[in-house]
């Protein structure tokens, strides 16, 4: 029952024992060593028992000979993976999840591949069996990975070069891509690594250009917009920004059922409101309710409509304000607008009019002696 | 059916014992389909009956579903008639199997065609109804409807030729002129609710961020019973409302109440002990338009910091309502609520614009209100569940008030008419 | 079973066949075959040998003269901490695993090792490792660095390496316990036998190291509340560096001896089992190195006092003597019992095990209280001799297991000749130390000691053997390479290495 | 599709022995071979067989009916009595809302897919539906959506706000809880089901049609459910994007139905309702369907008019489009909106009104075969008219803005959809009964069914015709005594009617389950032609063998099997029997096909359904778990694409030594 192999590790273990009580006795207790010299005990416990159940490893049958293991590039990945981890864990955390991901990966695929060559005796039978349980994660996941990079760099590209460029590098590029595309389906006998050379040309050629698009940083105007803040809607001052596209109406649906329409015309300003049959100079509007005002210009000179929302407001909640506005003063207006253009304010009152000092208005900034007249119950 | 309807005009006008009857039998002969035969108990009054137009609007929607409903009834009975003969007639009695015939387009054409005449006949009038029904350029009177969850707020816009020089913002009961073209403005701060007295137009829903117009009149003084009818949530089935129509010198009368000033109770009267409770708990979200607090400054609510829609009723003429919490309690008792809700036409004016006193003050009701608001009317008002309205109420929480403050609070809200 | 050719062709180790040199890369970063993997990590050692000899040529120039510097005075701690670590984890631990699983298979008659991916794994977590925790020196890094980032960089790196030692080891052992077409333990080659002793001790007791430097790790990335810090680096991790536990590196050096002999004496290993015992018992009893203690002996004012003092100390520093004792015995037991005929194979385990036996010896004297040899230079000593005697041992090695891995034998005299050149070249790397170190000279410091007269010299001493040792490395690469190149088939090592 | 060969039962194929490598399969692929298993519980995880397929549906509409009706007696005991304490308002509104959902979503729509499932492809003679394997996919997603709304009665309550969801009432600020998240999820994965249903329906009808059946020969019922799948591919995307929309709303903070952000709430309604009301027609159709195949087999006449009931179908489907917005009459659209789609919706109510003209038609001068199913069919067109009818009196949209939100839509719906869609699918049941399960259903307690729920539904719903105009809203937990009218008969007494009205329906239906349950343990079998029917599903066995029919029927008439059964006597023109269906049967079996090739089973759709609960729960719960799923998924799919599409012997390990099994288990 017992072969040589046995009896050693019997004996090592009988040994490791004894260090372990001699530790014990002459060295201190719960101390690091004798927690490590019981784990080596423990562990030589298990491997003696290994060793005996496998009868010393001194089989009839000997195991299979797999030493057929094909090259594989996952362990050096896993290292690459565990490299970044260090990295993330030095540097930036972003290294380190990326560590992760890849150690994470490069194990799927060591395991799969290990699995898949140990499945059959049939080399390409198990490459099949491979292919099948890993390409559905691979195809994705590279897919993904070479179009998020592709349209990142495309990006890059737009936004470097300046907006009627854009325009020409669209209409070039879908050109292409349509042009390649004809070909293709014209000829289907074209040689398959042809196309895909194409192919691969086109996206690098992409990657380049997104690399360079990244130096040159992004075009004028946005630039100039980012820098004036103009991403977030702000203009209430005097300032008057040409990178600002002065049309815009938010939405459509602001469009319908304002609670009035304030028009500037001749230098009058009043307010159509539906179910009073003559244009009015006050507006009643409920409080606490989001409001929408659409200001018309029918001035030759641009305009902006302002709303006043009193002294009360600028305790308030920045809530009460409309977003575009600016939260830290008690008025917000609309953008200035040319002849003809409208634009929609929406606003909320918290408070009162009875709560104001001075009335809330809606007043156009050069336009003396008129306002509109806003009472809150 | 079709002809008789089509000549009369949408106007005000008492029913005829013919028009009686062809109600009657539109609404019964439905009902007959329904295979309910209880033919002469269909009526029975209720608040909210539709078939029951107290005002040119609602009557010309009268007018026209009648005859729909009575064709359709006919209709109805025609379908089942021939189906029971079908049934009948061709049981299987042992006879052959019959020709294998597969129809006969002539037949069919015609079948096709006859509904379709009808329904081409009953469009043209639906065609004007709707049109007229969506007229805003006769108005007489603009008053604002507001919806929250779960009561309505009227705001009166200034309107020089009613009397009305400042603002007036009511809840619970509409107040309206009668025989007046009133248009409601209809909006909302929260969610959609639906604006509907049936016996004075169909209903129209009060959507946040836009104004719908309701067109209402009524033919006579009196109080109308309404329900909101779009799903708002909690407590829908308890958001109510109710129009009332005046006289215009009595309506008159109510505006210039509405814009007296206020009136503060008397020193040493448990009303103004009442006052000082309100002060310290109320006015956090109710508005008493014209309270002082004790340093003489005036008492501004500021509901927006407690209530998700950011307003609660505005209580300054309290006791000129006769209902409270969006109209789902009567502020009168039931017998005070009856003398108001059967007095005919001509009283009722006077009836109404005497308030509510001591001795008709459903105190029950007010101080299980006050007492713990959530637990009588569903809210959300829990202080634990409300993370996602950044704290804020909908409806009124719990005050958790003494009974002594209660009764000081009843004594105090009694001042305010 | 039998083999398609597709079989036989992926057994290559390769997905495609091509002499580009794309495909040589191809081949080179997939591989998974025991020869590669072995060479790849003999040859880091080789370069890292080539670091310690010089870091030890510019060490002992530095101490030669207390007053001058030739480097930064700064860099000092620096320069002893990365031969250490080079000493150790650049070349003992891989090179000895590396030799190992490069000739167990065919001792074994296995086609490969088991987890060869496993093994590759290994290999590139070693170099990697062993990259990152240069890189960190060169950063002001290592044990007693002056950068944070960097003592965390190294920390990692030294992670990183034991992570790759630890998965060698699994590969070698389980080769060993696994892949014996038929061998009991007992039969099988001593060589074979000493890597599983060495590979096993190597699995148990890394991952305690790892441990610690996962608890030491996180200790600096927390303000060093923990344990307070940089200096104490050393003292969590440095028994992984020091003896005993370099023995368990250097095992398998223990087992080509005993094959060397029996292969020069063509005789039958006498009382084999009682060699086998020994390894294993000295290999335990360097498993509880992990107590982080030195275990000195001290004479006691009471006889149990001195026997609680004792017991350790002869369990942790004398017991592992055993082993390499009676390896060498039984050795010459085995020479005086056949009809030996001297290789150069013999010749270099035989003085590689001999210096590594030494070192022990050195590591067992100075714990001794009366000899007051602790935090001396002495210590240094006892490391250069067990890890350049595991070189020598692996130059044994290689020259024993040529024949039968490449199919190329390397000649007999010219290895001869490097072995005693080796074994001169560690002698005057180490030996000079211990007399220094009798005479006081401090470890691991280029101040702080007397260095006229004797000492002085033995440092300037111990750079010569470094730079000798250097010449017999390139000069070993350079036989084996032009053995490889050469036609002659060593047909003899192959049926030796069958019977 | 995957296709495998496999030896048609009867006929003498040599067992497979295939010169395969030494190879095991099974270790090849592990858990990734191919399924095979056609008996046990593995056999229907992994099946995608069509009657398979339908069966489950059914089985699963069955259960969410039970669920559902059970939601609709609490609703009633709540509201038998003024100011009902059964049901908290909480606990009510989800009520409310579920029922509906449970009904529509989780109930009519899945029996009507699992009859469509189950019949099209046997009414127009083919061997499967085109995509077997979506097939499957869509019963996951069904029951995986299914499973997901109602997971929010155990995780906080579930959804409350009204089927209909009206935004901005469904927010996040004013539903808090999970439900209304549960339900945007769990609908966009059933929306899932019925738009692959659709798709695959679509596809089978159009070309897997038996040789000679052209579309004008092809039964009503097959006809119908064309048009539904139809009406499903363009409404299911418009509520999917609608959902989509809500739950960005509430999980990612987006803002489209946000009015301070400038949204406009009613962009939900009218999302929801270009969705709902073809939904109507997506209900009611496939009964018209049933009944339009019911009521010829007992009047033993064909379909009176049969192409003015399909043309008629096809315009019910294209004008449904366009009067989404009648359910919008009180929205505030405008007055020129409201009277287009008035008088839209009235346009409607022709084609409506041409199928009960015709039904009607079809007994006219027929022998009339009053069974179970000929009972609910009759019941069908008496109570269809009068929702129908009290449908047209809401397309008048003056007198809609009086009765919308009141009772009265509630007895007008449940008339079209009780009275109409239910009525429809209970003839279906009793009609193919035989044909699915080899079994007849105990006619004498399928008449109590017929009888009580006629009287039950009346009860409950006729009564609240009145209650609608007397002006009782709906969905109101609680209504109030002050409203409530005078005299005896107030809207008290109708509440009550209404709520034991309810009991006998609930009764009725109760039976039914009985029924199925005596009729399961019951050994009689059914006889091959139990009804003299008329169309080819019934010209194979009961129930059908795997492959459907061993040869594929050449189709020369639109009653092929009747014409089959009986000629015609040039003469006297009366009908005379000429072969019995047991002869037909032995007619095609003698004709057998020698190499029938069915799909293969596949784990794939049941993997790629599995993982969108994980994405619903992450998406409301944490989205690393929304992650997980999406990989579940994306793994599945990709599974699934590169799933060999033949499956190759190697696939999976033979189910038996002669591989004869598998074609042979329903032999």
């Amino acid at each position: 029952m017992f072969k040589v192999g046995s009896k050693l590790f019997l004996g090592l273990t009988g040994f490791a024992a004894l260090t372990l009580v001699a530790y014990l006795i002459f060295v201190e207790r719960l101390a690091l060593g004798g927690v490590a010299l019981s784990v080596v005990f423990a562990v030589l416990v298990g491997l003696s028992a290994v060793i005996i159940m496998i009868n010393d490893g001194d089989s009839e049958v000997q195991p299979r000979d797999v030493s057929l293991v094909r090259a594989s590039m996952w362990p050096l990945v896993t290292v690459v993976g565990f490299v970044l981890l260090i990295l993330g864990l030095v540097v930036a955390q972003v290294y380190f999840i990326f560590g992760i991901v890849v150690v994470l990966a490069a194990l799927t695929e060591w395991l799969v591949q290990a699995w898949s060559e140990s499945a059959s005796d049939d080399a390409a039978h198990n490459e099949s069996a491979r292919r099948r349980l890993l390409h559905p994660i691979e195809f994705p996941v590279i897919a993904t990975l070479g179009l998020g990079v592709i349209i990142f760099a495309f990006s890059r590209i737009m936004l470097a070069i300046s907006k009627s460029a854009g325009a020409v590098a669209f209409i070039v590029l879908s050109s292409l891509v349509l042009l390649v595309g004809a070909i293709v389906a014209l000829r289907p006998a074209l040689k398959s690594a042809l196309v895909s050379g194409i192919c691969v040309a086109g996206a690098v050629g992409i990657v380049v250009g997104g690399i360079a698009g990244q130096g040159a940083g992004l075009r004028t105007e946005l630039a100039e917009a980012a820098a004036e803040g103009h991403f977030l809607h702000r203009e209430c001052g005097e300032e008057k920004s040409k990178y600002f596209d002065k049309k815009a109406m938010k939405t459509i649906s602001l469009r319908t059922n304002p609670v009035a329409i304030v028009e500037l015309r001749g230098g009058v300003l009043s307010a159509i409101m539906t179910g009073f049959n003559e244009p009015q100079k006050i507006v009643s509007v409920p409080r606490g309710n989001p409001v929408t005002f659409i200001f018309r210009n029918f001035d030759d000179a641009e305009r902006r409509m302002v709303a006043s929302l009193g002294t009360a407001m600028a305790a308030g909640a920045e809530t009460s304000t409309e977003k575009e506005g600016h939260s830290d003063s008690n008025e917000t207006c609309t953008q200035l607008i040319p002849q003809g253009a409208e634009q929609a304010l929406t606003v909320t009152y918290a408070k009162p009019s009875i709560a104001q000092e001075d009335p809330l208005t809606l007043t156009v900034p050069g336009v003396t002696g008129q306002a509109i007249e806003v009472v809150v119950p | 059916m079709n002809h008789r309807s089509s000549n009369e005009t949408p106007a005000v006008g008492r029913l005829s014992v013919a028009r009686v009857k062809a109600r009657r039998f539109g609404q019964c002969a439905l009902v007959a389909t329904g295979a309910i035969a209880l033919l002469g108990s269909c009526a029975t009054n209720a608040p909210q009956d539709t078939w029951q137009p107290k005002g040119p609007n609602a009557k010309m929607i009268d007018d026209l579903q009648q005859p729909v409903f009575a064709v359709a009834g006919i209709i109805g009975i025609i379908v089942s008639v021939a189906v029971a003969y079908v049934i009948w007639r061709y049981k299987d009695r042992g006879q052959p199997i019959p020709e294998q015939t597969h129809g006969k387009p002539a037949l069919e054409i015609t079948l096709t065609v006859i509904p379709a005449l009808i329904l081409a006949v009953v469009g043209v009038f639906t065609f004007r109804v709707i049109f007229d029904l969506a007229r805003t350029d006769d108005t007489q009177l603009v008053i604002n409807v507001t919806g929250q969850q779960w009561w309505w707020e009227y705001d009166y816009p200034v309107q020089n030729e009613w009397g009305i020089t400042q603002p007036i913002i009511s809840s619970g009961q509409l107040v309206m002129p009668a025989g007046t073209k009133v248009l409601l403005r209809e909006t909302s701060r929260d969610v959609i609710h639906s604006y509907w007295i049936p016996a004075l137009n169909g209903k129209r829903d009060a959507v946040p961020g836009r104004i719908h117009t309701l067109r209402l009149e009524a033919d006579e003084p009196g109080i109308y019973a309404g329900q909101c009818t779009e799903f708002c949530g909690l407590s829908h089935a308890n958001m109510r409302m109710e129009a009332v129509a005046l006289s215009k010198e009595d309506f008159a009368r109510w505006i210039a109440n509405q814009q007296a000033a206020y009136q503060a109770p008397a020193e040493g009267t448990l009303a103004k002990e009442g006052e000082a409770v309100f002060l310290n708990q109320c006015v956090r979200c109710h508005q008493v338009d014209g309270l002082k607090r004790p340093d003489g400054t005036l008492a501004i609510a500021a509901p927006d910091e407690n209530v998700w829609s950011g307003a609660a009723p505005n209580l300054t003429k309290l006791m000129t309502r006769n209902t409270f919490a969006g109209a789902m309690f009567d502020l009168l008792r039931d017998a005070c609520r009856d003398d108001v809700w059967k007095a005919d036409s001509a009283e009722f004016g006077v009836k109404y614009l005497a308030g509510v006193d001591e001795a008709c003050l459903n105190v029950n009701d007010l101080r299980a209100w006050l007492r713990n608001a959530p637990e009588v009317k569903p809210m959300y008002a829990n202080p634990a569940l409300l993370t996602e309205t950044n704290g804020k109420y909908r409806g009124m929480p719990n005050l958790g008030l003494s009974e002594s403050d209660i009764d000081k609070l009843v004594a105090y809200l009694l001042t305010l008419k | 079973m039998v083999m398609t050719a597709t079989q036989a062709q992926s057994a290559t180790g390769s997905v495609a066949v091509s002499t580009s040199p794309l495909g040589a890369v191809a081949r080179w970063v997939t591989l998974a075959d025991h020869v590669r993997i072995g060479m790849s990590l003999a040859l880091g050692a080789a370069l890292w040998l080539a670091i310690a000899a010089v870091v030890g040529v510019v060490l002992g120039v530095e101490r030669f003269d207390v007053g001058a510097s030739v480097v930064n005075a700064d860099a000092h701690i620096q320069l002893f901490s990365v031969h250490q670590f080079a000493l150790v984890f650049g070349v003992a631990a891989p090179l000895m695993l590396g030799i190992a699983l490069w000739s167990v298979p065919s001792q074994l008659h296995a086609s490969n090792i088991s987890l060869p991916r496993l093994a590759a794994f290994g290999w590139w977590a070693w170099l990697a490792g062993s990259i990152t925790v240069l890189v960190s020196y060169l950063g002001n890094g290592g044990p007693g660095g002056g950068s944070e980032r960097y003592v965390e960089t190294y920390l990692l790196g030294l992670g990183l390496v034991m992570l790759g030692l630890v998965a060698l080891a699994i590969s070698l052992a389980t080769t060993v316990l696994t892949r014996r077409n038929g061998l009991p333990l007992s039969a099988i080659s001593l060589g074979a036998f000493s890597a599983v002793v060495g590979a096993l001790g190597m699995v148990l007791t890394l991952p305690v190291a790892i441990g610690t430097i996962v608890y030491l790790w996180v200790d600096y990335t927390n303000a060093r509340v923990a344990f307070g810090g940089a200096g104490l680096i050393d003292s969590w991790l440095g028994w992984t560096m020091r003896e005993p536990q370099t023995l368990l590196y250097v095992a398998p050096a223990l087992g080509v001896l005993g094959d060397a002999a029996v292969r020069t004496a063509k005789s039958r290993q006498p009382l084999r089992g009682v060699m086998l015992t020994a390894m294993g018992i000295a290999a335990t009893v360097i498993l509880s190195s992990v107590t982080q203690q030195a275990h000195v002996f001290t004479v006691g004012t009471s006889p149990s006092e001195t026997l609680a003092s004792f017991v350790p100390y002869a369990l942790f520093n004398v017991v592992p003597l055993l082993a390499p004792v009676v390896v060498i015995l039984l050795s010459l037991l085995a020479l005086k019992a056949g009809t030996p005929s001297l290789s150069g194979a013999f010749v270099a385990a035989f003085l590689g095990v001999g210096m590594i036996f030494t070192g022990l010896v050195g590591s067992a004297a100075m714990h001794l209280d009366v000899l007051d040899l602790v935090g001396t230079v002495f210590g240094e000593a006892a490391l250069v001799y067990v890890v350049y005697g595991a070189v020598l041992a692996s130059i044994g090695a290689v020259a024993l297991h040529a024949g039968a891995v490449t199919g190329k034998a390397l000649p007999d005299l010219p290895v001869t000749l490097l072995a005693l050149l080796g074994v001169a070249a560690t002698v005057l790397a180490s030996l000079p130390h211990y007399i220094a170190g009798l005479l006081d000279q401090p470890r691991a410091a280029a101040v702080g000691y007397d260095d006229s007269g004797i000492v002085g010299i033995a440092n300037i001493a111990t750079s010569l053997g470094h730079a000798l040792m250097l010449l017999v490395l390139i000069a070993f690469i350079g036989l084996f390479v032009s053995s490889r190149r050469s036609a002659a088939i060593a047909d003899r090592y192959r049926v030796e290495a069958s019977a | 599709m995957a296709i495998i060969e496999r030896p048609a039962p009867g006929t003498t194929v040599p067992a497979l022995t295939p010169a395969a490598p030494a190879i095991t399969p099974s270790r090849t692929y592990g858990a990734l071979r191919r399924p095979v298993a056609t008996t046990g519980w593995k056999s229907w995880l992994f099946t995608v067989d069509h009657k398979k397929l339908g069966l489950m549906y059914g089985a699963t509409a069955l259960f969410f009916f039970i669920v559902g009706g059970l939601e609709a007696v609490l609703i009633r005991l709540q509201l038998a009595a003024p100011d009902g304490k059964v049901l908290n308002a909480d606990l009510y509104n989800q009520m409310f809302t579920m029922h509906a959902t449970t009904m529509v979503f989780l109930f009519v729509m899945p029996m009507a897919a699992g009859f469509a499932n189950y019949f099209v492809p046997l009414q127009i003679g083919a061997r499967d539906v085109a995509f077997p394997r979506i097939n499957a996919f869509g019963f996951w997603c069904l029951l995986a959506g299914g499973i997901v709304v109602n997971l929010a009665w155990f995780l906080g309550g579930a959804a409350d706000g009204g089927w209909f969801m009206y935004a901005p009432n469904s927010g996040p600020v004013f539903s808090p809880s999970k439900g209304v998240d549960f339900w945007t999820l769990g609908l966009q994965i059933a929306g899932i089901a019925s738009l692959t249903g659709a798709i695959n329906l679509i596809v089978t009808v159009l070309n897997m049609r038996a040789p000679g059946m052209t579309l004008m020969k092809m039964p009503v019922f097959t006809w119908m459910i064309t048009v539904v799948q139809f009406l499903l591919l363009f409404a299911v995307p418009v509520i999917t994007v609608a959902l989509f929309l809500l739950t960005f709303q509430r999980s990612f903070g987006a803002q489209f139905f946000d009015v301070a952000a400038g949204a406009d709430p009613l962009l939900w309604q009218h999302l929801f309702w270009i969705f709902g009301h073809p939904e109507v027609y997506i209900l009611i159709l496939p009964s018209f369907g049933i009944i339009s195949e019911v009521l010829p087999v007992f009047s033993r006449k064909p379909l009176f008019g049969y192409p003015f009931v399909v043309f008629s179908g096809a315009a019910i489907g294209f004008v449904g489009w366009g009067v989404w917005a009648h359910h919008m009459f009180a929205s505030g659209l405008g007055p020129v909106s409201v009277a287009v789609f008035s008088l839209a919706t009235m346009a409607i109510a022709v084609p409506t009104g041409v199928k009960i003209i015709n039904w009607t038609l079809t007994m006219w001068g027929g022998k009339l075969v009053f069974t179970t199913a000929m009972k609910f069919a009759i019941g069908l067109v008496v109570l269809f008219t009068i929702g129908g009818l009290s449908g047209v009196t809401h397309s008048v949209a003056p007198s809609d803005t009086q009765q919308t939100d009141t009772y009265y839509i509630v007895a007008h719906f449940h008339y079209v959809l009780f009275g109409g869609a239910i009525f429809g699918i209970f003839s279906g049941f009793y009609y193919w009964w035989p044909k699915m399960f080899g079994k007849m259903l105990n006619e004498r307690l399928g008449s109590w069914n017929f009888w009580l729920m006629v009287i039950g539904m009346n009860m409950t719903f006729g009564p609240m015709h009145i209650l609608g105009l007397q002006g009782q809203p709906r969905r109101m937990y609680v209504w109030t005594e002050a409203r409530a009218g005078e005299g005896f008969f107030n809207l008290g007494f109708w509440n009550l009617i209404a709520s034991i009205g309810s009991l006998i329906l609930t009764v009725g239906i109760g039976l039914f389950l009985i029924n199925v349950v005596v009729t399961a343990r019951s050994k009689v079998r059914a006889p091959l032609d139990p009804w003299n029917a008329r169309s080819l599903e019934w010209m194979t066995s009961n129930p059908p063998k795997e492959h459907n029919f061993d040869s594929i029927p050449h189709v020369h008439h639109l009653d092929e099997f009747f014409h089959r059964k009986y000629e015609e006597d040039p003469t006297t023109h009366s009908m005379r029997e000429v072969a019995s269906a047991e002869d037909v049967l032995a007619e095609l079996e003698r004709n057998a096909d020698q190499h029938i090739h069915m799909p293969s089973p596949s784990y794939w759709p049941l993997v790629l359904a599995c993982g969108m609960p994980f994405v619903a729960l992450g998406v409301i719960y944490s989205i690393p778990v929304a992650i997980a799923g999406g990989l579940i998924m994306l793994y599945a799919l990709y599974g699934w694409a590169l799933e060999p599409s033949t499956a190759p012997e190697s696939d999976f390990d033979a189910p038996s030594s002669n591989g004869h099994a598998v074609g042979a288990s329903h032999g």
